[in-house]
């Protein structure tokens, strides 16, 4: 009994270890020819290509890293400003399922609907133009994060508080900040996590111009280039690894 | 007269919760509010503190008309049935709180704190988090943090409705104590018959929106709605 | 009124960011499907909705999308239910739990692309397969992407979404009690497989139904995965929704936008559902 | 609530009513002199769309255009990827939205998608003729002349030729299939090892077929006719279906892109891919990826062939800076380096002849293919394109009566 249950545990996350380490020998690797397991021979050359030389590759990754920052900073606070209106509001509910609505629908079937408007803006194919229509799928993620931060007890305490004399600013400032510290950081990391895996909204709306990782590892992937399409995933992945040895909670989103 | 309550009317909708409801309080005393859970006890206080905003009507605290008023300013400290400490504050902080947003002098808030910590027996806690206290811990918590800011009225919501029968009757008797010491002016909302007895030093009653204020204890006793004479007539038939 | 004015800032920000984009997007498709907007449209007409309406293809891909997210959602609420009961305090803290987490760092994007290297016949099963001797040829391992039986797709969803159902389940298992819940049953009487079908897995199920549904609509919109390992035909929602869109014959263009608006009434009525009042918990 | 639905509403009819604008009747400049436009080019950003599945043409342009071009005439060319559809789409988008300022200053396009871009009047033009590296290109060759039968006239700069050929390995196929009948007996006796892909190079395969059954180019020259189309295409159809059975995976799917046949040819799961240029399979061995037993094959019908050009949108807002880019990717120089195996081993779009004693020179001493075809060969068993609108038709009917056909 208690051996059968080790090892179902044992293998269960040798699965969820095992695309990793497979992904991470790709981009060490060289002609991986079948019917070999291993391939011939194991070279730093991927790495080196995307350290020292390839310069797109660095640009993607910065992009990614300016966009997911941007998208998670602003849907965090639009999102903790708006989640308090709607949740004391009186149609909270009908509010709530049009927040959702942005966030449950395929981002990319919302952007091929949206790209008009954003090509009549001029915004299309740029940085900018990405980071809003990432924000139209995060913030509504934000407001649905929040809505339960903002329960009866937090409005207790914020009446509390003013009827101690507190204002509002000094109530914003010492209560509720320190009180939803842990809630917006965790926003801040699943917001920037959803943004930095984001692949079709971010094709259609940013043209293919905007490279970010997952537009790279789309085009490598194109290109059969194996080698490269696993060392941009690998990119891909560790930032979220990392966070998640540092609190697991910031990286449990609702994955797609 | 210190506070002066006229005609006090709020409906949600169509629900009337509170009917022209009228009060009057001399300083320095006890009014005590008995009611069952729903009558408008709760949302007559949060009018009263601010909270909430009367239909119509008018509250008059020491002749100044403060209908109108922002709560912070007010200063009218509201206890909830909940202790609502401030979970990201030890209770030190928690009691000092009113005095930190007015920029009080470090020193002096030390030792206000103290005092008041002394007086309500918990220096030990004085570091504690608020989830390191027990039920009676905190609701002391909660007075020192009210009391630290000298208010003018006190509103208590049911504050020991969720102790224990013994920490109940020690809190009662500190409560009252304190009351003293501190000169304070309140209004003490419980659905407890012995309680609003023990408290008040007037009693009123309140059912479907509408306060009933008696004269006396003597005739809170004999009005059948509250309740008073089953209680006597159970425990001589004993 | 200073409350009024403070609210000026939420509003116009759930009205900017959120309900224009909505209405925008859904009217734009709305008025292309019908003909009204569009280069090579001219007025108003029903033929894109007809066309497309009596495409077997369309609605294959609306029966095809469900199926496959109702398989995909079975499948992981079964096996994380297993998981949760069997070895949920081993997952539930200590190193391993750190691990429970991983496949939530991966993007849609770089699963399909690992279960393509890993599952297709010059992958890596397939090489080890070949390495044992278990196959002779790469023809004899079996077809496990774009495959007739969407195997590569539901491997691919299995790995990101169980985690997600796992950490539901023992939170439901933890906050609702269900040890104490069983010791009641035991205690009244009930047998063990009672218990399982009386009390454990209807309360998990209905605390867990909200979810359930949010992640069959997002299944029904996943379009990365499919992608790169689903088969030509047919196709779900969304693939077939850019494909009709970036066609050759510029006049099918519309059918795709005749497909958006189904699919975005499919949502809403779905959201609608799992969404009635109260049952709205994220925080899982 | 009722006040918000009005706001929303009256948003969202002013933004439909905006009509795309007409847009601006600009001054052709490519009509102002070269010097001037080489210092409006100055200091520009071109955006290229470009299809992304050659990696020595990738190589190609990262590694020699791009910082020839920002050394030489300090232009910045970032690739994007796109093709085909994609492009047609953008650029369609782009007229819609009345957007004055395009995404994309070029795009690498031939047949459909250049007759497409006509049909929706999306390119610039003309200008190719008035390049001054023009005058090596040889603008009377039918090749060059019509895109597909459609004439450029000087919207699009042909940047290569190019003929289709089969590749096969000859480890592992012993008698090359060459007629349909060929093919179907080969896939009766080996069976899921054949496929062919939903791009450009499925399509110019099934049109081969589609010749062979017309009986020759000759019959399907000229506009597509219908009742010819009609009644060769469901015999394809027909073909295609009763086979596709002995297809990979059964036929029940097709790959998405050709790139993907390859890396199967390389890795055994299928005996044949395809591909434009003969210089593919040399660079394919040489990369390892294909056998050194790999070989060339042209069908029956004959090997198509084509030229590819390169576009600017008509809503570019870089024009010059697009058009010093066209320039010199026809120079001699860049074009030589194009044909060099070592750089991406593309068919020279130049005339021969009228190249300089120099150019000619380096041109032939560049290395020659080993596993390619030879170039006589495949000029002998030439053929035209047919008319774009079968590249439509075929793609359109590939799917409705192959692909979801049940």
């Amino acid at each position: 009994m208690f051996k059968g249950r080790t090892i179902t545990a044992y293998l269960l996350i040798a699965g969820f270890v095992l695309p990793i380490l497979l992904l991470v020998m790709l981009t060490f690797s060289a002609n991986w020819v079948y019917p070999n397991f291993l391939p011939e021979r194991f070279t730093l050359s991927n790495w080196n290509e995307f350290l020292f030389k390839n310069a797109r590759l660095k640009q993607s990754f910065l992009n990614s890293l300016i966009i997911a920052t941007a998208v998670s900073l602003f849907a965090t606070a639009a999102g903790f400003i708006t989640s308090r209106w709607i949740a004391y509001h009186k149609r909270r509910n009908f509010l709530l399922i049009l927040s959702y609505f942005p966030y449950a629908i395929s981002p990319v079937i919302f952007a091929v609907c949206l790209k008009f408007y954003f090509l009549k803006a001029g915004i299309a194919g740029n940085l900018a133009g990405v980071v809003l229509a990432q924000l139209i799928i995060t913030f509504p993620y934000g407001i649905i994060f929040f809505t339960s931060f903002w329960n009866r007890k937090v409005k207790n305490y914020v009446e509390v508080a003013s009827t101690l004399g507190s204002n509002d600013v000094i109530t914003l400032k010492k209560i509720i900040f320190p009180i939803a510290k842990q809630f917006l950081t965790t926003c801040f990391f699943q917001c920037f996590i959803i943004s930095w895996f984001e692949y079709g909204l971010t094709t259609v709306i940013g043209y293919g111009k905007v490279e970010t990782l997952t537009i790279n590892i789309f085009q490598f992937i194109k290109e059969s280039n194996t080698y490269y399409a696993s060392l941009s995933s690998c990119l891909l992945v560790v930032p979220p690894v990392l966070l998640l040895w540092f609190n697991k909670k910031f990286i449990f989103q609702q994955t797609r | 007269m210190y506070l002066t309550l006229k005609n006090i009317s709020k409906n949600y909708g169509t629900l009337e919760v509170l009917k022209k409801v009228s009060l009057e309080l001399q300083e320095n005393k006890t009014i005590s509010i008995l009611g069952k859970s729903g009558c408008g006890k709760s949302t007559f206080l949060k009018i009263i503190a601010g909270l909430e905003t009367a239909a119509s009507g008018e509250i008059i605290l020491n002749n100044t008309n403060i209908s109108n008023i922002k709560p912070s300013v007010r200063n009218i400290v509201y206890l909830f049935q909940e202790a609502l400490l401030f979970p990201h504050l030890n209770v030190f902080e928690n009691i000092a709180f009113g005095l930190r947003i007015r920029n009080v002098k470090k020193n002096i808030v030390a030792e206000k704190v103290k005092t008041l910590l002394q007086q309500l027996a918990l220096e030990r806690e004085a570091l504690k988090m608020p989830d390191q206290l027990s039920g009676g811990q905190k609701q002391r918590v909660a007075f020192g943090r009210a009391l630290i800011i000298n208010p003018p009225l006190l509103l208590l919501d049911e504050p020991f409705s969720s102790l224990d029968v013994e920490t109940r009757a020690t809190m009662q008797q500190l409560y009252k104590s304190i009351a003293e010491m501190y000169n304070i002016t309140a209004l003490f909302v419980t659905h407890d018959l012995k309680e609003s007895l023990i408290m008040g030093n007037q009693i009123a009653y309140m059912e479907n929106g509408s306060l009933t204020v008696y004269n006396n204890k003597k005739e809170f006793i004999n009005d059948m709605k509250t309740g008073v004479e089953g209680e006597i007539k159970f425990w001589n038939s004993l | 009124m200073t409350s009024r004015f403070k609210n000026i800032i939420p509003f116009s920000m759930l009205v900017i960011l959120a309900i224009i984009p909505l209405v925008l997007g859904i009217g734009y498709a709305v008025s292309y499907s019908f003909g009204l907007t569009g280069v090579l449209n001219n007025g108003f007409t029903l033929a894109h909705w007809q066309t497309a309406l009596s495409n077997k293809d369309v609605l294959m891909s609306f029966g095809y999308s469900i199926l496959l997210s109702f398989v995909s959602i079975v499948l992981c609420v079964g096996a994380a239910a297993f998981l949760a009961f069997y070895i949920g305090d081993k997952l539930q803290s200590g190193r391993l739990s750190y691990f429970l987490y991983l496949p939530m760092a991966f993007p849609a994007l770089v699963a399909a692309f690992f279960f393509f290297q890993f599952l297709s016949n010059g992958g890596f099963l397939s090489r080890f397969f070949f390495q044992l001797g278990f196959i002779k040829t790469i023809d004899d391992f079996p077809n496990l992407v774009n495959d007739k039986y969407s195997i590569g797709i539901l491997a691919a969803q299995f790995f990101l979404t169980l985690p997600v159902f796992v950490l539901l389940n023992l939170s439901i298992i933890k906050n609702e009690n269900i040890a104490a819940l069983k010791t009641l049953g035991a205690s009244l009487g009930a047998k063990r497989s009672q218990i399982l079908f009386r009390v454990t897995l209807p309360v998990m199920l209905k605390k867990s139904f909200p979810t359930v549904v949010l992640f069959f609509i997002f299944k029904l919109g996943t379009y990365e995965i499919p992608l790169l390992l689903g088969r030509s035909s047919p196709e779900v929602i969304s693939v077939i929704t850019v494909r009709k869109m970036q066609r050759y014959n510029l006049l099918d263009i519309p059918q795709g936008y005749v497909i958006a608006v189904l699919y975005a009434m499919l949502v809403f009525v779905l959201l609608t559902l799992s969404l009635k009042p109260s049952k709205i918990n994220m925080n899982v | 609530m009722k006040r918000f639905s009005v706001f929303l509403l009256t948003i969202f009819v002013v933004l439909c009513s905006c009509k795309s604008q007409k847009e601006h009747e600009i001054t052709n400049p490519a009509n102002k002199p070269w010097d001037s436009i080489l210092a409006t080019a100055k200091g520009k950003t071109v955006v290229m769309n470009m299809y992304q599945g050659f990696k020595k043409g990738n190589n190609y342009m990262n590694e020699y255009v791009i910082p020839t071009l920002q050394k030489e005439y300090g232009i910045t060319l970032k690739i994007v990827s796109g093709q085909g559809k994609e492009i047609v789409n953008n650029v369609m988008a782009e007229k819609e939205s009345g957007s004055a300022k395009g995404q994309i200053d070029l795009c690498w396009i031939n047949g459909e998608t250049f007759y497409q871009l006509m049909q929706i009047e999306g390119l610039y033009g003309p200008y190719a003729e008035k390049l001054p590296n023009a005058k090596y290109i040889d603008f009377t060759d039918p090749i060059i002349k019509y895109d597909f039968q459609t004439e450029v006239k000087g919207y699009e700069t042909p940047w290569s030729k190019s003929s289709f050929i089969v590749i096969t390995d000859t480890a592992r196929v012993k008698k090359i299939p060459v007629t349909m009948q060929d093919f179907e007996s080969y896939w009766k006796q080996n069976p899921g090892k054949f496929t062919l892909a939903q791009d450009f190079m499925g399509l110019t395969l099934l049109k081969s077929w589609l010749v062979e059954i017309a009986g020759g180019i000759k019959e399907l020259e000229g506009p597509l006719d219908e009742a010819k189309y009609k009644k060769y295409s469901m015999q394809l159809w027909d073909f295609v279906n009763r086979n596709k059975k002995y297809f990979w995976k059964n036929g029940e799917t097709f790959p998405a892109s050709n790139v993907t046949i390859s890396q199967m040819f390389g890795t055994g799961e299928v005996n044949f891919t395809f591909a434009f240029g003969n210089s593919d399979i040399d660079e394919k061995v040489e990369e390892g990826l294909y056998p050194k037993s790999a070989k060339g094959f042209i069908l029956q019908a004959g090997s198509t062939y084509n030229t590819n050009y390169i576009g600017i949108p008509f809503n570019s807002a870089n024009k010059e800076a697009a058009m010093v880019v066209c320039n010199f990717l026809i120079s001699p120089e860049a074009q030589i380096k194009k044909s060099d195996l070592k750089m991406w081993g593309a068919g020279l779009v130049l005339d021969y002849s009228k190249l300089g004693a120099n150019d000619e020179q380096k041109f032939n001493d560049l290395p020659k293919l080993i596993y390619g075809l030879p170039e006589v060969e495949i000029k002998q068993k030439s053929i035209k394109e047919t008319e774009p609108k079968y590249m439509i038709r075929v793609d359109e009917d590939f799917r409705k009566y192959v692909i979801d056909a049940k």
